[in-house]
């Protein structure tokens, strides 16, 4: 039969691509490594847009009415349009791009011990439409009523209607900048999950696939089976913006509260989209550093796949008092509560990895650990707003927004941050400065918990969000919570700064860094034996594998470490 | 807990706060051992010379236990939370003790907009009370109210209350309340409306009854518009 | 860059590449459309009586019959399956190239039938189930328009003996466009 | 298709005549106006469409179960989905609520500021509700 499956693989891979002028090198290119960087630095640098809007709104409510230097006074549709594209931003043009995207392009191929994603030029054709899609929303930003205000859940019928919003331009942009990044991370997905599934190296089964490559495949997955009715809602909300129809009007018919269902359908999922893939990095950097067999790799994968399937029973717990049947609520309480359950499964089983390891805090480590200590806070936190009865004192408070922070930036920053500087040698064939690693860690870590906690206790003094200035509101116009917010945004500026040491780093090591070997950190998994950084085609001769990924520490060995394709 | 910061005023505020109570106190336990846990065996299994790592794969007994007795009582504990959580939110959203007053709640970009009944406890009538941005309620009378809205989603939170109800335009909901403690209170919109979200406060008083008794018969349409001679009552 | 990767040719799964990755396609399309068609059926109950009146304007005829040219053409799909599966590459080609047709009768129909119906003044904006109306079957003729052009591009390679599997790939999707179209025919033109 | 055991022929023909009998079937049902009927005909039958095309021009009877599981699990979102919309967006009255009848009697493409009632629109506007 024409396509019969099991062409050979033909030892070496496609030679060196010399001399391409450099716009086909760095923008046409198929090769996975290459749009993994394109979705890195993109990613990066929505990093920054997301990282100065929140600079400017943080200073409107730390020092309300005062010109904000590098925007001016921030007035109340600015601040809406702020925090609106910094939500989005955040989520769905640096978490996923960067966690899903960049590492998914990356490792996913390098680790299942294969030449490219099974199809390079859909994966080209995603990047350029993500960037499209990022362009649209930076865009948004200098168009005519500025950008879209309605938050990043775009509840109608604010959003439906520009005369609600005043944002004839930006809401409509907004929508469609959604929706194409829905289209190129489906595009992506297709391309992983297939990857993963079909590529793999001779000899690896199931269960010898790294964590990584599980968290992110399920991610995709899980994003591919949420995200259809919220691409048919964004279709509808499009068309009530701009051609008058009323799927989300109350007065022709429609039903505002329908779009909550589904956006909350695959917006929860969709947390666990970014969850799982930071998950399954700060495992790999565990097993590693803790030099330490991943502490019952199965039940970890157990616990990913529960999360996954629960995560789709649970999303109406955003709209507890959104004036769904309240009968509805206690169904909902229930399933909440009980998916802390396999995550609580998987922080103990990653805690109890260390047990017993020998265990070297380099800065990847100092990240990955992090990522635990901080985390765990965000995640027992949600257990306030799970349970519903708090909930109705809770719900858009601060406490949320503190809550999803302290899961969020875990996720997005922390464990970006820790890939990063993990698999920088492999990436680009140098070592990072340890010691600017290590100042940017602390003056990333130290403000980060500066910034949230207190609005902890904002939120449970009753600062509701998306509120420009709290002087309005006599309750919550005291000094005290004044100074909270202004300890916040004090933080935020130290953090900020701290980046720079960061991007210095990153030049200095372009410039002068130390060569990488091939396995700088003793590594068992299959991109630590291709060259630093690996050509493309990856291998000369493509790996085979003959165990698992974790061996590390094994008795009777004279290596602690014994990389997966080595033969017994 | 929240009543560190904010006071309670309504009869179920107690509640809410007793549930964050004993949320805080479970998950508190847990994040607390945990965090400890964490720390202690990152100091403890620090990189040594000549201390090997060991080899686990997670099916030892000895140590998995540590693992799944822990786990097993998170379960528990969940199940403490539930049952609470649910109490708490029947309590609140799904009953609907009998009321001496209902009251009519209305958001719209960007103010909120309060009817309540005139002396005859009635609404809907001639003599019902409109005010904008204030509510005036009773202390110790149970309140229920129709909310609506008129353009966007709004959400009616008064947080002395631990009150907190999404308005949606096309439905009327109906909740309750039933304020404890005199004084005057905010009453903030929820739920991001547009431009004036940010704007969108209103005042609560919670009076005594002789308060209110004062406040009616002086903002009651009827007597303004007796004492404005003949014209009829055109309540609106 | 123009030779396929080695990891295209892998089949670790023993499923060729290109069906997993269309099976994949389906089901974000089962999502997509699955959302719309849940939507649309919880607000048609909602408010049945009213939105019956609307839906009884809709022609059940035109509908019949773009059902059976549905079903067609799906039949000329498989048997250009079936075709390449013997490596007859032309053979598939020419079937294929009916099916398009298929897809290009479907659609002229449709476009005769919305403007009938446009002219009698059910515009996407009239009421909440014509908006339903039109998203349903836009977007499903948007995936007949997509399925078509991809198979012109298919059948042109068929027809050289060449990636003879795409013709099932292909086909596969068809099926599903179809399969979409079996239920709103009776969800836009039965149900009064 | 090698593995891919299409080796028993399909009649695809029959099963095209089948189809189109089924699509008669789902026509003719539902001009008997009784409820139940028109449920039966024409969206049982319309399961039953699918089923076969899935089942024998699609070939998944024959492919791999995963194949089957992915496919059923869209679908079983779906019912979830649905069953989680049901009680909110289904109905005009629910526990604590009920729609509100000035909001859904028109079918006139007008805004429906004026239908709304309850007052003016707001001339707080951006000055403020000031305290
Ligand atoms: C990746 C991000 C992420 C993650 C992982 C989570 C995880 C969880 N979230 Fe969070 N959440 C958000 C992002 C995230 N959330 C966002 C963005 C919003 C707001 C969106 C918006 O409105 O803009 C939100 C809002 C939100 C709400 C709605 C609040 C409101 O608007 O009123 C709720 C309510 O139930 C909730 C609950 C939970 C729960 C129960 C978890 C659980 O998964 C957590 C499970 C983890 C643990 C529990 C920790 C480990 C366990 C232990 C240490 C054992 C001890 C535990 C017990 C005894 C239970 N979240
Ligand atoms: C991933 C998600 C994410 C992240 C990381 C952040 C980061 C931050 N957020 Fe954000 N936030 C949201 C998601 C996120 N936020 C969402 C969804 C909302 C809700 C919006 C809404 O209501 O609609 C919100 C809302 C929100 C509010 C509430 C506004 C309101 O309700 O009025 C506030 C207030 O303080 C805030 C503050 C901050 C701050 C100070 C940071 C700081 O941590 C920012 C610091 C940033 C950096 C330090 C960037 C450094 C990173 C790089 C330089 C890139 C590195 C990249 C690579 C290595 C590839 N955020
Ligand atoms: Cu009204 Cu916010
Ligand atoms: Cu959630």
């Amino acid at each position: 039969m024409a396509h019969h499956t099991h062409a050979a693989d033909h030892g070496a891979a496609h030679g060196a691509h010399h001399d391409q002028p450099w716009f086909i090198k760095y923008f046409w290119s198929t090769d996975h490594k290459m749009i993994a960087f394109q979705y890195l630095w993109t990613g990066m640098l929505m990093g920054l847009v997301g990282a100065f809007t929140a600079y400017v709104f943080r200073m409107q409510l730390a020092f309300p009415g005062q010109p904000v230097p590098g925007w001016g006074v921030v007035s109340p549709g600015e601040y809406n349009s702020l925090i609106t594209t910094h939500g989005s931003i955040m989520v769905f043009w640096v978490a996923m791009p960067v966690l899903i995207a960049a590492f998914g392009n990356f490792l996913i191929p390098l680790m299942c011990g294969v030449d490219d994603m099974v199809f390079p030029r859909l994966n080209r054709l995603s990047y350029q439409i993500f960037l499209l899609s990022a362009i649209i929303i930076v865009a948004t930003l200098f168009v005519d009523g500025g950008a879209f205000g309605g938050a990043w859940t775009a509840y109608p019928p604010l959003s439906a209607d520009a005369r609600f919003s005043l944002t004839p331009a930006g809401s409509t942009m907004w929508v469609i900048a959604v929706a194409l990044e829905f289209v190129a991370f489906l595009m992506g997905g297709i391309n992983f999950i297939v990857t993963a599934m079909n590529s793999r190296a001779p000899g690896m089964k199931a269960l010898d696939v790294p964590i990584v490559v599980w968290t992110i495949v399920i991610a995709s997955l899980l994003f591919m089976a949420s995200v259809g009715p919220l691409f048919a809602g964004a279709v509808m909300l499009l068309f009530d913006q701009t051609l008058g129809t009323g799927f989300y009007n109350p007065g022709k018919g429609g039903d505002p509260i329908l779009w909550q269902h589904l956006f909350w359908f695959f917006g929860h999922p969709e947390v666990y989209v970014v969850l799982l893939p930071a998950m399954g990095i700060v495992a790999e950097i565990m097993a590693v550093f803790a030099r330490k067999k991943l502490f019952g790799y199965k039940t970890i994968l157990y616990t990913i796949i529960a999360t996954a399937v629960l995560s789709f029973f649970v999303w109406a717990h955003h709209q507890f008092i959104a004036g769904i049947d309240p009968r509805m609520a206690n169904v909902f309480t229930v399933t909440t509560l009980l998916i802390s359950i396999p995550i609580a499964e998987m922080c103990f089983l990653y805690i109890a990895t260390l047990y017993g390891g020998s265990i070297r805090l380099a800065t990847p480590m100092l990240w990955a650990l992090s990522f635990i200590a901080t985390f765990l806070l965000g995640g027992v936190t949600g257990i306030f707003l799970g349970a519903s009865g708090a909930d109705v004192y809770f719900h858009d408070t601060y406490f949320v927004v503190a809550h999803f922070h302290y899961t969020f930036f875990p996720i997005a920053i922390i464990g970006t941050f820790a890939g990063f500087t993990f698999w920088f040698p492999k990436m680009f064939g140098r070592m990072l400065d340890e010691r600017l690693g290590k100042i940017h860690f602390w003056g990333t870590i130290i403000p980060f918990n500066f910034i949230f906690i207190p609005l902890f206790f904002t939120g449970a003094a009753g600062d509701h969000r998306r509120i420009y200035n709290y002087m309005n509101f006599p309750d919550q116009a005291t000094p005290e919570l004044q100074a909270l917010r202004i300890t916040a945004t004090v933080a935020l500026l130290v953090m900020l700064a701290f980046q720079a040491v960061f991007f210095f780093n990153i030049f200095k090591t372009f410039r002068s860094g130390k060569k990488a070997e091939k396995n700088p950190w003793d590594s068992n998994t299959l991109e630590w034996t291709a060259d630093s950084p690996p050509p493309h085609g990856n291998w000369a001769e493509l790996p085979t594998v003959s165990r698992g990924p974790y061996e590390y520490g094994v008795p009777g060995r004279a290596k602690d470490y014994w990389p997966q394709n080595e033969k017994a | 807990m929240i009543e560190r910061w904010v006071q309670q005023a309504s009869s179920f505020a107690g509640d809410v706060d007793g549930l964050v109570l004993l949320v805080t106190v479970l998950v508190g336990f847990w994040f607390i051992a945990a965090e400890i846990m964490f720390f202690w065996l990152i100091f403890r299994f620090r990189k040594r010379e000549g201390v090997a790592t060991q080899y686990l794969s997670g099916k030892e007994k000895h140590v998995k236990n540590w693992v799944n007795i822990p786990h097993y009582l998170v379960l528990v504990c969940d199940v403490f939370i539930i049952i609470a959580a649910v109490q708490v939110w029947v309590k609140i959203k799904q009953t609907l003790p009998p009321a001496d007053a209902t009251i009519r709640v209305v958001g719209q970009q960007w103010a909120w907009t309060f009817t309540q009944p005139g002396p005859d406890g009635l609404l809907d009538t001639a003599d019902d009370i409109r005010t904008s941005d204030d509510l005036h309620v009773e202390v110790d009378k149970t309140y229920h109210f129709k909310l609506e809205a008129t353009d966007v989603l709004h959400s009616f939170s008064v947080p002395v209350f631990r009150l907190k109800q999404d308005s949606v335009p096309g439905r009327t909901i109906t909740g309750w309340f039933k304020p404890t403690k005199a004084g005057d209170f905010d009453i903030q919109c929820a739920e991001i409306c547009g431009i004036g979200h940010g704007i969108m406060a209103a005042r609560l008083h919670v009076e005594t009854a002789e308060q209110h008794q004062e406040w009616m018969a002086q903002n009651s349409p009827i007597a303004e518009a007796e004492a404005a001679v003949s014209d009829s009552t055109t309540s609106e | 860059m123009s030779a396929k990767p080695i990891a295209t040719t892998r089949s670790a799964m023993d499923i060729p590449t290109g069906r997993l990755a269309v099976w994949w396609l389906l089901v974000s399309e089962i999502v997509i459309f699955g959302g719309l068609l849940v939507a649309y059926i919880l607000n048609r109950q909602a408010h049945s009586a009213e939105w019956s009146a609307q839906a009884a304007v809709t022609d059940w005829r035109i509908g019949a019959f773009n059902t059976f040219v549905l079903l067609t053409s799906s039949l000329s799909a498989v048997m250009a399956h079936q075709a390449a599966e013997k490596g007859d590459g032309k053979k598939a080609a020419r079937l294929l190239y009916l099916t398009c047709l298929g897809g290009l009768v479907f659609l002229i129909v449709k476009s005769f039938e919305w403007t009938t119906e446009i002219s009698h003044g059910y515009t996407i904006m009239s009421h909440t189930f014509w908006s339903y109306y039109y998203t349903l079957a836009g977007l499903h003729a948007f995936h007949v328009i997509a399925g078509m052009l991809v198979m012109l591009w298919v059948a042109g390679t068929a027809s050289r003996n060449q990636e003879l599997h795409r013709v099932e790939n292909v086909g596969i999707y068809w099926h599903f466009v179809d399969i979409v179209w079996i239920f709103l025919f009776p969800l836009l033109y039965i149900a009064k | 298709m090698s593995e891919h055991a299409h080796g028993h022929h399909r009649n695809y023909l029959r099963i095209y005549f089948i189809l189109l009998g089924l699509l008669v079937v789902s026509i003719v049902g539902p001009m008997a106006e009784i409820r139940i009927v028109t449920l039966i005909t024409a969206f049982g039958v319309a399961i039953v469409k699918a089923y076969m095309v899935a089942k024998n021009f699609m070939h998944l009877d024959v492919e791999k179960p995963i194949i089957q599981w992915l496919l059923g699990i869209g679908l079983v979102l779906m019912l979830i989905l649905f069953g989680g919309l049901a009680p909110d967006v289904m109905k005009d009255k629910g526990h604590r609520w009920e729609k509100d009848a000035r909001f859904h009697q028109s079918t006139d493409p007008g805004h429906h500021d004026g239908a709304a009632g309850h007052g003016e629109k707001s001339d707080h506007g951006t000055s403020g509700s000031g305290h």
